[in-house]
């Protein structure tokens, strides 16, 4: 059932030390305002997941919570590397970071199987790739009819799941919709969930008949942060600011650099740091 | 710049405009971001109009105004037919066996076109310098009826055996994809800012098959890590038009005005 | 890439003497049109699958061009039994009735593993379930990292789907909405596919991000049939016919009564007559 | 009727009354068609306002104001939350162990709760009679947390050993679904138009718990196939609320009106 709580109480009750945890989004709805503050919260020896690890991801490694990384795409999206998960990565700074590296169809596929409550997923993948070599989580199943083999991955389980969406109700139902990538799945792979959102509505109205909703029994908490997947996006609401995944090349490329903006930028601000990213209504 | 005047072009823009004729208008193509992603506009705004573009996002059907940073611009999402699930674009699209072309990219290629888009150097555990990994590229490059990859050509890119192999190509050769099970095609065009590669029918070894405007052969030998061949016969690829530099042009100005930083 | 064709010539190209073919839908959307156009040109050696079989499988297995049927729950719902299934399956009239018997959850998967194009499908199920003892088809896998035994059942793998669905645009892109069932999962899993669609529009308009539809090269075939699916339904256009579903009852206890019916509402009739049910518009 | 007057009642009524007293609030139903149905919608239009109902045809939280003839009834889809595909209904949230209570009937129930809709008399391949089939109860009886079973008693259905189990309950008795691998309880409750049975905490044998007004213990031994237990301590089952009945009554002539023929 879930309860509104303002984002400070909503990370502290459902990220917690040592977490499994994802922060996800594909590239849409990432939620940055929620990855902030448990930086501030100062949480330790996580396991982030995600498909696509952005700059959420670099800022939570750089500011050392961070002790392992579960992905299968771990980059700046069209600009390039992220720099502080590899500084972390070669070179232990701020503290060494262990990686389970998988495919997209991987971890999409390891996302649906923990929604479906099964302990693993089957798919035709990793033909001729060298991840199954380095990765024992990879294996492998023969099917029971056409003895052909196909790849499996354990399902996702996850302690806590972080989301944005557009909008949650009175009722603490959530409404997603645009790009969906894997995040009604996280919510359904993980024991506690948190949903930041643009707004509570009353009701949500007119819409399709199979809108993409979690259920509010599905959710621990919702946190009402508008603006508060900047800069990535939420559809119908602003859009990404390419610029910034583009500015954060430079910021990112040095410690210092890096320390300095997180100081300003996270550490001295909160929730309400988003507020001027947010466009109220269907207007994007 | 290959000829000067207004009608010259660069490398790359000779890469996106070939890469974009090779694309038919009935084509269901997995899109990657970059050159792949301006050359499937770029065929879809001139020759190929119903062309499907699909990107790994969930976007099915797009018609961006403006090419997209990253794979899930919100640009994506609005001209699309509609938008799936990541689960389901990965389950019933991809592997589904729907897409007839993925295009894929990497910092390193070998003769047998096997993709690395890992690590480079030292091992898996210790590269030397960490990439961003595969994303979907494994099972693009098994799945999809047949792959063309487009890459700036160099000899540390273009490399005898890659590091790591994130994606396959023809293995180790003609008959690796078979004897792995692999029914469609993989990669059977490689398009660089140089030239045209393509497997050999009997050895599937990459070799050259056209050559663009202005680039010489030893040009190409240099900036190849392998000992590359040419095909017995080899075209000439025909420079871009005033159509399609004009077309490409206006997608990037457009592109890179939505860019600007908000003010 | 869908062609828009008259009903006749649709059902013509589409469904084939001994296809394994599945006329979907789940209470909702269920193909009544194209189901009497098969009756009419009196397709033979039929395998019928669907995991609620109603009053259309009774129609066409009462005529007599049916082999086999697939499915997960045969009867009329809310009603009673489907009494042509019963006097095909226990008195062989008018022919011989196989029978391939699932659970729902079995079914529902075997769709969705048909269009994700693999093999077999693993799910949680049938423990402590005699059905197993009698479906060879049922078997299981032993999941690789626990150790568990689930269920398998083959995947979906149809000759052809017919579905109805609410609109098609001229492309022959096909929208549903709704309760959507395994309609999309059904066409994904056949090689070839007809659509009747209520209307034909010249574009979808505004509409949900997420809306269900399956782009034109998915579809062999579109046929404009407004009221197509009465007595079932298309959400937006007109309501179930409850009470026909009870009439259905007594129409086909009796082999002469049922006999009668059809020759009067499906031999001597076509597509149009099911014009009078359909009411335009998303005013149900 | 139990008794005279305004507020008499049916047995199917007092049956439909008592399954949806055992519903809380916070409960997330798996609804099936018939008098479950109408009790869950009683539940919901009674004490519990905020109850989820889901029917398997993909609507989730639906607040249906006739009850549907069928479990896909567009009532249903145009009340819900959302409608889902039939695929994620029974991966997500049936076998996602996300509902805490599945409703089960049946044309046959033996004395550990299994259920037979499947085929009575004969065998498999040849019976006497030919049942609908199993539907989604195969699954449900082992996903949900708990099973609520509601029938009509009688000797032919309330039998020593069910013709065929299409859905489990305790098995062959105490431990069987343990020994199955299934972590749920299974039928915790059978509600009939006679009384109340619950599975026996050492055999897991149904026993009667409550009797409803006016029944005796000899009219629901006749009404049983089996030897029946009652347990020691047997509660009187509280009559019908004017409230319940009203509330049941109305819902059951708007779904007699919305059902009428077309003119």
């Amino acid at each position: 059932m879930a309860r509104l709580l303002p984002l400070s109480a909503a990370v502290e009750e459902v990220v917690r030390d040592g977490d499994k945890a994802a922060f996800e989004g594909f590239t849409h709805l990432i939620p940055y305002a929620a990855g902030h503050e448990a930086i501030r919260q100062k949480r330790k020896g996580l396991t982030l997941v995600r498909m696509t690890p952005d700059i959420l991801y670099d800022q939570m490694i750089g500011m050392g919570g961070v002790n392992k990384m579960v992905f299968s795409w771990g980059g700046n999206p069209g600009v390039g590397s992220l720099h502080r998960f590899r500084d972390a990565y070669e070179k232990n700074w701020p503290q060494p970071l262990e990686i389970e590296e998988h495919s997209h169809a991987a971890m999409a596929n390891a996302y649906e199987a923990g929604a479906a409550g099964l302990p693993f997923a089957v798919f035709r993948g990793y033909r001729g790739a060298e991840l199954p070599r380095v990765n024992p989580n990879i294996k492998s199943v023969t099917c029971p009819y056409t003895g052909e083999a196909l790849a499996t991955v354990p399902a996702m389980q996850l302690d806590s799941a972080i989301i944005h969406a557009q909008r949650a109700d009175r009722a603490g139902n959530v409404m997603l919709e645009g790009i969906v990538g894997v995040q009604k799945e996280a919510v359904l792979s993980a024991k506690r969930s948190l949903v930041t959102v643009e707004e509570v509505v009353d009701d949500f109205g007119p819409r399709s008949f199979n809108a993409c909703i979690l259920p509010h029994w599905t959710v621990t908490a919702v946190s009402v942060v508008p603006g508060g997947t900047h800069p990535s996006y939420a559809q119908g609401y602003y859009k990404r600011d390419n610029a910034f995944y583009e500015t954060w090349d430079e910021i990112s490329r040095d410690r210092d650099s890096f320390k300095a903006w997180m100081e300003a930028n996270v550490m001295k601000k909160g929730p309400d740091a988003f507020a001027p990213y947010a466009r109220k209504g269907r207007a994007a | 710049m290959s000829t000067s005047g207004k009608n010259a072009w660069t490398p790359t823009e000779m890469m996106t405009v070939v890469a974009s004729r090779v694309l038919k208008n009935t084509d269901v193509c997995f899109v990657g971001i970059g050159a792949p992603s301006a050359a499937c506009n770029l065929a879809r705004l001139t020759h190929a109009p119903d062309i499907t573009l699909i990107y790994e996002s969930g976007t099915l059907a797009t018609k961006p105004n403006v090419l997209p940073l990253s794979i899930g611009d919100g640009e994506l999402c609005e001209t699309a037919l509609t938008t799936v699930s990541v689960p389901e674009m990965f389950r019933y699209w991809l592997q589904g066996g729907r897409i007839t072309v993925g295009f894929l990219g990497g910092a390193q290629i070998d003769k047998f076109a096997n993709l690395n888009t890992t690590a480079i150097g030292g091992t898996y555990d210790k590269p030397k310098v960490r990439l961003p990994g595969g994303g979907g590229a494994p099972e693009i490059a098994t799945s999809t009826h047949e792959v063309f990859i487009t890459m700036a050509q160099g000899k540390r890119s273009f490399v005898e055996k890659v590091d790591f192999v994130t994606s396959l190509g023809h293995g180790s050769g003609k008959g690796s994809r078979e004897k792995l099970g692999v029914t469609t095609k993989g990669p059977t065009r490689v398009i660089t800012d140089l030239c045209v590669l393509e497997p050999d029918a009997e050895t599937s070894e990459l070799m050259v098959t056209a050559i663009h405007p202005g680039v010489t052969r030893e040009q190409i030998v240099d900036a190849t890590g392998w000992a590359l061949k040419f095909a017995s016969k080899v075209a000439d690829t025909a420079p871009p038009t005033a159509q399609e530099l004009a077309v490409l042009r206006d997608l990037h100005a457009r592109t890179k005005a939505a860019n600007q930083p908000r003010t």
